[in-house]
Parts: structure tokens; C-alpha cells; sequence
């Protein structure tokens, strides 16, 4: 898979290191930087996360900040929004966001709306980590992506970056956001290697990434759809048919300033995304764009996403489910007509 | 499985409050006359002020749901008047009397039930919202449970940044079957967290007795399985319930971990304002107010010499001139302009940034 | 508020009844008809119901099938998945919508999953009715719509009806499929009046009522909003615009048949719903629309939804986030070009 | 708060379990020569299919994540041994000895974990999945806790038609801290469900002790607070579980209600087929080999004279010549065909009617 480009802003040197080694340094350096930021969750601190991503943390700051929790992911996420409000700036992570229902309400009820609702009078700054995405045979439970369900409630923000800079940038403005934070991880984009800037820098929500340039037809991809949809882009340019692929990085905000921008030039869309197709991010940014933008379109959008089943165990169920670079690729020539 | 409860029922749940939980009122080392005194009058304050909410509420100067905390005053003053400055509490739908236990402003309150500008949440929460964070009061809620882990969240900011302040976390008996009650408490139990949750249980969750909602109607029998200290106390006794927070708040302080604190008593009013009680038979409610917890105060501070009836009846007064003050105050007072519709949703800086409410 | 148009099916005898008692009637004849249909969640039984839904089905099916819960809404949902899975019919309530939040691991990654992830060895004939919606100042915990959360999930059957005759035939549907159904009724909606068919009668899931007829702007309106889009339409029609008023009854399965037949007529496409804008039903509806039938819009969809705030307390304020007849009219007229 | 278990801990454990938990096999009333010998070839089974579970993932004839049942044989074998046919049971993430113990078929079971159609879910499930419906097991669940409320739901059916079964709940004891364990286990107590909640401690929540997650490491003790019974049993010990589920699900067909169990053992192998243990020292484990709940059941078998050492060596090739055959038959079973995605989403009727999948 590509590397993904870095934050324009920054020229300086780099580093090459993996999604989950850019999650960890983040996570080490903010909490080197602000006492108030703790870690919780299941399996975080002795073991350092299934995933291995949060390694070494629990050793560098001790069980006070590190936090081992018991499988109550109501509570994990709920006490978040209590220590939030009172001083600090907790990160929970779920391990897998399929589970992230279990602390919906302390999430959707109370840490989306309680600073609207009281006035203003608290701030909610935490994180919430989850992967999300499918692959590897984890079936029904272990390979949804929910980031719509999140972006439909206000008082929340959604990130879902795929590159380890992104990565980086985007999850050290989140733990500084004095708001709460989806920050979702795709649990198949860990080993994602690419270039890291060394000096520290931040990367604003709401600021889409354009992975490549192209006057065709413009493709907006999620997550690690990023990567497939530049394989695709790359082997449509072969073709002849010249791909502008953009990753949104953050679902909200979303940067539909630079979609429209890029239709100016194409007038074609294709959204690719994992999540099932019915009633999530997909249609979400059609409607968008056709509110917005509606006679810059030459063709009808095109939406390639996970088909509507809950996901198979099976290999080849799991493979047809998912979206791949054929199926991207399809919808690129179908917008320009092949 | 679940039954209509009958007069008869009804009536041995007297008898048997009488019998098993009540409690009399006694000199407490930490009360004294003043404390006393401050208490009965936030007391008096709760009862005024939730009995003007009721009328208010009638004449549609407060809109939505309300839940009234009349014949609960004693939990919520007993519990604050335990607390420091700087200690916070959590509370349930029925908030009104823990915001003003915490010492919250009555015209901002009634503002708020008003939905103005000048109200707590500035309109935007009304009766089963309403937060006075400036006192460490972290707002009431409408969904039964949630609260719970808040109070965890506030615990573990304290133990974390080894901050003094202790949680007081208030929640009804029907709260007590939510999973969320459950995690919240195992986890404060686990870490030793400095929280009291501290359980209402009027015995009613609007119309299902805690009797059927459950096989062992004790509370405070649950803390065994946390390992932490369960008690029960008679919830009519503002004293009673102070002494059983001071002791649970320096436990906590201490490093000794949550408490939880069984306060029963009985709703022997409407669940809300609108309530027609259909559910039951009410022809013991008239018998519970025996132990009506501000008759039983003010002749605690008689008998104690802490106050005699003529400072009572000033208290009295005090309180229904400042419940009036309070409607005026709101009724005065300015809505909302509708220009602050997007005001809170984010932090100023992401509101501007984004453009939000422009 | 109009009556709506019973099925179309039947020409049968009416009487005159309200949303509620329609509820309440049908729960009785199916609880009568079926032994195996229950009805549990909190104060349904002794109490009836606190909007008075329930009424008289304790004292008629006792206490073993009119099951007054603890407040434990994830056991509610839970143990109504168990009880379908091994014979029964449960009907669970949630009383408020926003509550479902804490069922929501037992519905989204059980209830919908279990058919499928167990190759078909279970069914799951359950309803879950949740009142939706806002109004009367209940604020932000007690005033949400989730049906595009729902619809999003493979498994689910999501119905939101709003007139006497809908909710009597769709209910009765509900009860006797073999597939989980939320039924969404607007707590605002239940006093709404209407003729319904005395004969028994069932209406299919997936077919919309195309509540009027005309031919200049199809007005796709949900729930209780098909009661503010039809006094809409009767006043635009005074002002020379002819709306054709679609209420599609049923969120998934959706009756995008009818839907694409009328923009067939029209050309131009509003879409009402009182969920908050971002990533909920109007965005998802426009986005198969022009997948669909992108050539038949002669004008960009527009959707008239609710402001993306949470529910704010006060009078001024919630009237202004909930959708109102005059923004159903002025989409309609941009959508004219007026 | 969370400390990282040192091996002295670890060993002391060992020693705790001797001393506190650990029961002798002794003779049930229940269960002849005949139940004894089905039990150990039950245990047996489910080690071998366990066994060549973990090679054949390494070979990636299993895809996906797979939870070995290896050394908790005696739960799901002594449980379902004192179940009559139509008592139901719910499971874990560990649902491979749950299904054996059952009844289930292995070779549907090792179909379904290399997806093929012939499997118990046709491919659908996987390990994490496993069903078997027509023998009563209510499948496996990938989601800590989630079917306890399930559970709970079949009992209800029971109750509510006036069938005798029963159904019993295992879930581990990560399973204890999740809010709806604390909400299904009330919602049986309040109805008397006939419901058998049983608890497989291996004292470990994948890097979690028990003992952390907790402050009372005893999940008997949480019985008190429902009001039911709770015990707690050998989980190393087949005869033990077998006799307290018996006489759990004897009260509970009575109409006595729902029984908390709590079979208390260790978990000597890694959480699933692929840990490292990294997160303990696992130099005790091999100590914990000495309680191995099959070779302890060939013991009693023999002492017991149900059995000897030549009908064990014939139990014990039987069980992995049962494992070979399905393996072999699940390698040759073939692939669901693609056209097959959208099956069993819906019942057909709505399938069909709507035109899915087609
Ligand atoms: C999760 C949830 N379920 C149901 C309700 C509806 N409801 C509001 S108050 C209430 C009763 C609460 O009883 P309790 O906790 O004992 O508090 P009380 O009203 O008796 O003070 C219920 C069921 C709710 N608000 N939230
Ligand atoms: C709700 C939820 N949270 C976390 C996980 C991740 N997880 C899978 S198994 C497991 C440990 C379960 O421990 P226990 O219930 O004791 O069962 P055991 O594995 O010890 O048999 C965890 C945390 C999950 N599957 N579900
Ligand atoms: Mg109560
Ligand atoms: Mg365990």
C-alpha cells in the first residue's frame, strides 16, 4: 500500500515508521507533554493493547495513567466524560469499535450533548480510540465501521486517518482538542508504513488530504480505502483515465471546499468506503455534494462500500463484501463511461 | 411476577419503615447550631422552591417535564452538608433539590426552568438538565443510571491528580438495575476511588415498586459483592444521612475506596407534575407524612435548643421571599436570542474555525 | 393534522380513531390471536403505558404477558432477542427512542446478526416500539430520531408510520414477521386521528403511500412530517404548485419504486424529516435517488431536516431546530425556482 | 491500580486454589458408569478438537481468531451432563467444549471453522460463532457478556409457555464486570426465571487477573445482592459442577428461580491460539497441569471402577480418530458458493418478497 503524503505544511526531515509505532510515539509524546493525559481501557497497560500499540506506555507512566480496566466499556466510557470534565484529558480506546454500542449512551447522550446542554459550562475534551474495518476472518462482531452513526450526532468529531502522518498530526490535535474525539483506526492500516515529519506538528480536522491530482474523475476515499483507491488510480492512469483521489481524513468536519473543488475540474464522483453501503458515509457525501454542487456534476455519483450483510466468516464471503480495486476501478470507467 | 400492589401493601410499608428504618434524629459532633440551621433552611429553600415549580409548571411558565424532590430534602441537604468546598456531586432527573444543597443560585435555577438567557444552562437543559458546575453541582440528567460513571470520571481526576475532592454520586432505587450502576461501581471499587454513591430509594420507579423490580430489596446488601461498605439509613433524617456521607467522605479522602449508601424513604407524591398516581393506591401517602424530613428537622431544632420556632418561622418566610424573588427574577428575565441556537455545541475556537452557527 | 388515506387495499367499513388507540388495538387482537405475543419494558403493565398505549392489556393478559421490566433496557432488548429466539413473540418498549442507546450492543451485534451469523438456524420474530422524536420541551435526551442508525444495520426492519390505519396495518405486520422490526412512532403523533379499516388488514413493509397526488415536486415526508408536508402542499397548491406528497411509511425496507415514479412526473425532489441534517435518512434518500435516477432531477434535491444541535430546552429555540411548514414550502418553491 | 502479576503471585495462587477450591471427585447419586464414561469422552473430544484446532489455524485452515476450551473441559462437560434434552445453553467466545459438551457434531463444528457450507452456520459464524441450534446451544458470541440476557430471554420462554426447560448461561468471569451480566442476572431474580448462571473463573480476562478487576474476587458473593443462591465449585472437577448445576437446575424447574455458580479454576494455556502471555509470568503454569481436569476424571473413573485404564486408552483414540474424521471431512467439504452472501439475513418469505441477493 502507498505511504500517503505528508502534511503540506510541513518540509522538514523525516522518519519511516509504521501507523501503530506514529499512534504510540503520539500517545508517549502528549502524555510526556500534559500530566493530565491519562490512558484506559482493556488490556492497555500490562499487555500494551492486542495490537501492540500501546507498548511500552504503561512501563514509561506507571499505572496511574495507564489505566487496565475491567470489560465494562460503559464505564471505560463514561468515566472518561466525568475525568474530562474535571481535569483531564482522557484517551479510551475500545478495542474494536464494534463494541463502542456498549457505551453509546454515555457517548451519544451524554458526552456528545452535555457541554451544549449545560450552557457551555463544561468541556469535554477526550478521546476515544476504536479500530474499526474488516478482514482477517473476525466476522459479524469484530468488523464494522460506524463513523456515520457518530458523524449524524452533533457535539461530536470523527477522525479516521489512514497514514502514519496523518495519523500522527491528526491524533495530536484531537488529544488537544478541548472536544470529544472519535479517533478511528483501521485494524488491517497498522503496519502501513510511511514518512513521518520529525518536528512536531499538528494537522487541523476538517483539512481532506488530495493524494493525487487528476482531471477525470474525482475520487474520495475513507481510511485505508485511501490506499486502495490510489492501486486503483494508478492503474487506471495506465488506462488513460487520470484519477484526482482525495481522503477527507476527518469525517467531521468534513472538507467538502475541497470535493467541490476537485468536481469543478472532474464533474465526476466516486466515494469509496468499507462500511455496508444503506445509510452510512457514502450517501452522507452525495447528498452533500449534490446539495452544494449539484450542476458541477456531469454523471450520476457513484458509491463503492461494503455490501449490506453483516460480515461473513468465510474468506471469499469476506473478500466479496469488502470493496476492492476492481470494484473501484469499475466505477471510475463507469463515471467516464467504459 | 409483577402485581398490583394493594392498599393493605401499601400501608404495612409504613409499619414497616417505622419498624425496620426509621431512625431518630441525635446530636451530631459535626453539626452545630449554625450548621443545623443551614440546613433546615435549605431544606425549607428545596420544599418552597419544587412546590412553586409544581404551580408553575400548571400555568405553562415552565415547560417540558419536572420532577419534584419534595419529601427527599433530607438526602440531598444531609449529604451536601457533609462536603467541602471543591467536592463535587452528580444527580438524576430529579435535581432540583441537589442544586440547591449544593448552594446553587435559586434565580438562576428558576431562570433556567423558564428556559432564559440567565439560566443555569442558558435555556438549553431546563428542569432535567439543570447544572450549577460552578458548585461542583455536574448536572442532572434524564437518563436513569447515566450519571453513574460521571461520578467515577470525577473520582479518578481527583485520585489521579491526587486532588482532595470526593464525588458524591445521588441515584434513585430503579437506577440501581441499570448495567451501568454496576460497571461504575465495580470500577470505583477496584481502583479505590473516592466516590459515594449514594442511592434514593423512595421505593417507587414511577410506577414499579423496588420490590418487583428485584428479588432482595436491600441496597446496601449489592455492596458485598464490590467489597466495599453498603449502609442504610433512614432517608427522612437529614442527621442520619450526614453522618453515614461524613463517614463514607473520609473513608474516601482517606484512600479507603467508594461507599454506598442506601437513604430510604418513600415518594409519597406524584413521580412528576403531571403524575395521577394511577398506579397505585394513595390512601397510605397521607400516612407517610409523619416523617416528613422538614417537620422532623425543625423539631430536631427545637429540641436540640439549635433554633426556636420564631427563628423557624423566619426561616420559613426567608425561603418562600426567596423562591418569589426567584420567579420574578425569571420571569424578567430575557429568552434566549435565537442567534445562540449553535452556542456550546464546540469550543469557541472549533465554532469559530469551522464556522458553525454563521 | 390530516387524517391519511387508509391502505389502499381495503374499501371496507372505518371508524374514527386516534394513532394510540390504533396501537392499543392492535396489540390486543394479536396478543388474543397469538399466545406467544408479550409485551415487556418498564411501566407498560400496571401503569399502561405513561401516553396511555398500553392501557387494559395487564388486566386482560395478566402479568405473565404484560411484563413490567426494571429499568434495564439492554436486559429489555437482551431477553427479547432469547425469548424470540426459543418461541415467543416479544413486543419490548422503549419508551423513549434515545434510550435504545443502551440495548444498542443486544440489537445492532445480536438481534440483527444472529439469523445470519448462525447460517439461518434462528429467527428473530421481535418488535421493539420506541417513540421518536421532539416537541413539549424534553430537551436533548428525550427528542431523538434514529432510523437512519438502524437502517444502516443489515438485519433490521425499520418502520415509522403516523396515521391511524398505517400504524394498525404495519404494526399487525410487524408482529407477525419472522424478522426483527423497530417501530418507530412520533410521541407528538399519538392523538393524531384517522379512519381505520374495521376488517383486518396487514400493509406490506416497502410500500410507500403516495399520501397526494401532483406533478411538479415530489415531497418525500416521514413520520409526522407527512402531516406537515400535506398542509405544505395544500397551501402551495393555492400558489399554483402542484406537490406530490409520498410517505414511505417504511424506512427499510424503502419504496424507492414510488419515489422514482413520481420524479418521473416531477423532476424535482424534496425530502422531509425531523432527524437532524448530517448523515441521517434525507441524505441517504438522496443519494439511491440519484444513484437511481440521477436523469430524471431537473433541479438539485433539497432536504428539509432538523438543525444539527441537540435538542435545546427552550420553546423558541426547539421550534426553530424542529422542521416547520414554511421551510417545507420554501424548499418546494426553490425547488420551483421561486 | 493495576500491578503486573509477579511469579510468586502466580504460584501462590496455585497454592490458594489447593487450599480454597480444589474438591475431591466423589460418587453422584446422578451419574452411573455409563454418564461418567460419556463425560470423559466428552472432556476428551473437546482436548483433542481443541488441540488440532490450534495446528490447523497455524496452517490457516482456520481463518479468523480461535478461543481453545482446553482445561475448562469440566464446566461445559459436568454442566450439560446434568441437562435433559431441550434445556438450552448460551455461550462465549470459547464455544468449541460448550458444543461438544451439548451434543454438537464435530464435524459440522470443524466445517464451520474452516467456513465451509457443510458447517454448523455454513460458513457464516466461524469460531467465534458456533452454533448449534438443533442440539440446543444458542451459539458463541464474540461480545463479552452479551448472552446472558439471551439466557435469560429462553427462560423467560419457558416460563411464560410452561415448558420445563432450563438454560444455562457460561460466561467467563471478564464476563462479571459488563452491565448486562448485573441486568440480566436481577431481571431472572425478579422473575424467578429458571435460569443457571454459570461462571467459568479461570481468574483471567485475556492480560487481566480477576483479582484486579475487582475488589471482592468471589463472584458467589455477588448473589447476595440478587437475592439468590450463589456457590462456588471446583472447576477442575467435573462431578463437582455436575451436581451443583444438577441441583441448580432441579430449583430451577421447581420455579425456584435462577442459581449464580461460580466454577473456579485457572486458565493454564494462552487466552487464544495465537498468545504469547506476554503479560505473565507463566513459569506456574505447568503447576496448574497437576489439577488437569481429564486426567484427574480418568482417576475417578478408574478409583471409581466405571472404567479402566484400557477402556481410557480406547476413549482416548476414539476421541482423536472422531477429531481426524471431521478434519478430514471438513478439508473436503467445500466452499459456500458467493451466490449464498445474502442467505439467512431474512426469514425467505422476506427475502424473496424484497428481491435480496438477487
Ligand atoms: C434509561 C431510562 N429508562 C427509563 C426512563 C424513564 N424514567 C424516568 S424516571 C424513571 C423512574 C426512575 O426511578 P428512580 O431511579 O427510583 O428515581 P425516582 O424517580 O424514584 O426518584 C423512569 C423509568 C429513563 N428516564 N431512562
Ligand atoms: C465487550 C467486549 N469487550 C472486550 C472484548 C475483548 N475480549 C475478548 S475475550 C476477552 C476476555 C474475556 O475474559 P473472560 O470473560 O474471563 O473469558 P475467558 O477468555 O477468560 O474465558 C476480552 C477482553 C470483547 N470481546 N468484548
Ligand atoms: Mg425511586
Ligand atoms: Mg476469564
Amino acid at each position: 500500500m502507498t505511504a500517503g503524503t505528508p502534511p503540506p505544511a510541513t518540509g522538514s526531515p523525516t522518519r519511516r515508521m509504521t501507523v501503530k509505532r506514529a499512534i504510540n510515539e503520539t500517545l508517549r509524546e502528549e502524555m510526556q507533554r500534559d500530566p493530565t493525559v491519562i490512558i484506559l481501557g482493556c488490556d492497555v497497560g500490562v499487555r500494551g493493547n492486542p495490537f501492540g500499540v500501546t507498548k511500552g506506555l504503561y512501563e514509561e507512566f506507571g499505572a496511574e495513567r495507564v489505566l487496565d480496566t475491567p470489560i465494562s466499556e460503559a464505564a471505560i466510557v463514561g468515566s472518561s466524560l466525568g475525568a474530562a470534565a474535571t481535569g483531564l484529558r482522557p484517551i479510551a480506546e475500545i478495542l474494536f469499535s464494534d463494541w463502542i454500542t456498549i457505551g453509546m449512551d454515555q457517548l451519544v447522550n451524554q458526552i456528545a450533548k452535555i457541554r451544549y446542554m449545560f450552557g457551555g459550562a463544561i468541556s469535554v475534551p477526550l478521546v476515544i480510540r476504536a479500530p474499526v474495518g474488516a478482514g482477517g476472518g473476525q466476522a459479524a462482531q469484530h468488523s464494522q465501521s460506524f463513523e456515520n452513526w457518530f458523524s449524524a450526532v452533533p457535539g461530536l468529531q470523527i477522525v479516521m486517518p489512514s497514514t502514519p502522518a496523518d495519523v500522527k498530526g491528526l491524533l495530536r490535535t484531537a488529544i488537544r482538542s478541548d472536544d470529544p474525539v472519535l479517533f478511528f483506526e483501521h485494524k488491517r492500516g497498522y503496519e502501513i508504513k510511511g514518512e513521518v515529519p520529525v518536528a512536531e506538528y499538528t494537522i487541523p480536522f476538517g483539512v481532506a488530504d488530495v493524494v493525487r491530482e487528476g482531471t477525470d474523475v474525482t475520487v474520495v476515499a475513507l481510511s485505508i480505502m485511501r490506499h486502495k483507491a490510489m492501486a486503483a488510480a494508478e492503474e487506471l492512469a495506465a488506462g488513460g483515465v487520470d484519477c484526482e483521489v482525495i481522503d477527507p481524513r476527518t469525517v467531521y468536519p468534513f472538507d467538502y471546499d475541497a470535493v467541490l473543488a476537485s468536481l469543478a475540474k472532474t464533474g465526476r464522483l466516486v466515494v469509496v468506503h468499507e462500511a455496508n453501503r444503506r445509510s452510512n458515509i457514502g450517501g452522507e457525501i452525495v447528498s452533500q455534494v449534490v446539495e452544494r454542487g449539484f450542476d458541477l456534476l456531469k454523471v450520476q455519483p457513484r458509491i463503492v462500500a461494503g455490501l449490506d450483510v453483516p460480515m461473513p466468516y468465510n474468506r471469499a464471503l469476506e473478500a466479496l463484501v469488502i470493496p476492492d480495486v476492481d470494484r473501484i476501478k469499475q466505477a471510475v470507467l463507469a463515471a467516464v463511461g467504459q | 411476577m409483577r402485581h398490583r400492589i394493594t392498599s393493605e401493601e401499601n400501608c404495612e410499608a409504613v409499619a414497616a419503615f417505622e419498624r425496620d428504618t426509621l431512625t431518630p434524629m441525635t446530636v451530631s459532633p459535626a453539626l452545630g447550631p449554625n450548621e443545623l440551621r443551614e440546613m433546615y433552611a435549605r431544606m425549607r429553600l428545596i420544599r418552597e422552591f419544587d412546590s412553586a415549580v409544581k404551580e408553575l409548571w400548571k400555568q405553562d411558565f415552565i415547560y417540558g417535564l419536572a420532577h419534584s424532590y419534595v419529601c427527599a430534602e433530607a438526602i440531598a441537604v444531609g449529604a451536601c452538608a457533609a462536603l467541602h468546598e471543591g467536592d463535587y456531586i452528580t444527580s438524576t432527573h430529579r435535581g432540583h433539590g441537589h442544586t440547591i444543597a449544593k448552594g446553587g443560585d435559586p434565580r438562576r435555577m428558576m431562570a433556567e426552568l423558564m428556559g432564559r438567557a440567565a439560566g443555569y444552562n442558558k435555556g438549553k437543559g431546563g428542569s432535567m438538565h439543570i447544572a450549577a458546575v460552578d458548585m461542583g453541582m455536574l448536572g442532572a440528567t434524564g437518563i436513569v443510571g447515566s450519571a453513574m460513571p460521571i461520578a467515577v470520571g470525577a473520582a479518578l481526576t481527583a485520585k489521579t491528580l491526587g486532588q482532595p475532592f470526593v464525588t458524591v454520586c445521588f441515584h434513585g432505587d430503579g437506577a440501581t438495575n441499570q448495567g451501568v450502576w454496576h460497571e461504575s461501581i465495580n470500577l470505583a471499587a477496584a481502583w479505590s476511588l473516592p466516590v459515594i454513591f449514594l442511592c434514593e430509594n423512595n421505593q417507587w420507579a414511577i410506577s414499579m415498586p423496588y420490590d418487583q423490580a428485584v428479588r432482595n430489596p436491600s441496597v446496601a446488601d449489592r455492596a458485598v459483592g464490590y467489597g466495599i461498605p453498603g449502609v442504610t439509613v433512614d432517608g427522612f433524617n437529614a442527621i442520619a444521612v450526614h453522618d453515614a456521607v461524613a463517614e463514607a467522605a473520609e473513608r474516601a479522602r482517606a484512600g479507603g475506596g467508594p461507599t454506598l449508601i442506601e437513604a430510604r424513604f418513600y415518594r409519597y407524591i406524584g413521580h412528576f407534575v403531571a403524575d395521577d398516581e394511577s398506579y397505585r393506591d394513595t390512601d397510605c401517602n397521607a400516612q407517610w407524612e409523619q416523617f416528613d424530613p422538614i417537620t422532623r428537622m425543625a423539631g430536631f431544632l427545637v429540641e436540640s435548643g439549635a433554633a426556636d420556632r420564631a427563628w423557624i418561622d423566619e426561616a420559613d418566610e426567608a425561603a418562600s421571599a426567596t423562591v418569589l424573588d426567584a420567579i420574578e427574577f425569571a420571569k424578567a428575565a430575557p429568552q434566549p436570542e435565537l442567534d445562540t441556537l449553535y452556542d456550546g455545541l464546540y469550543s469557541d475556537a472549533f465554532m469559530q474555525q469551522q464556522g458553525i452557527g454563521r
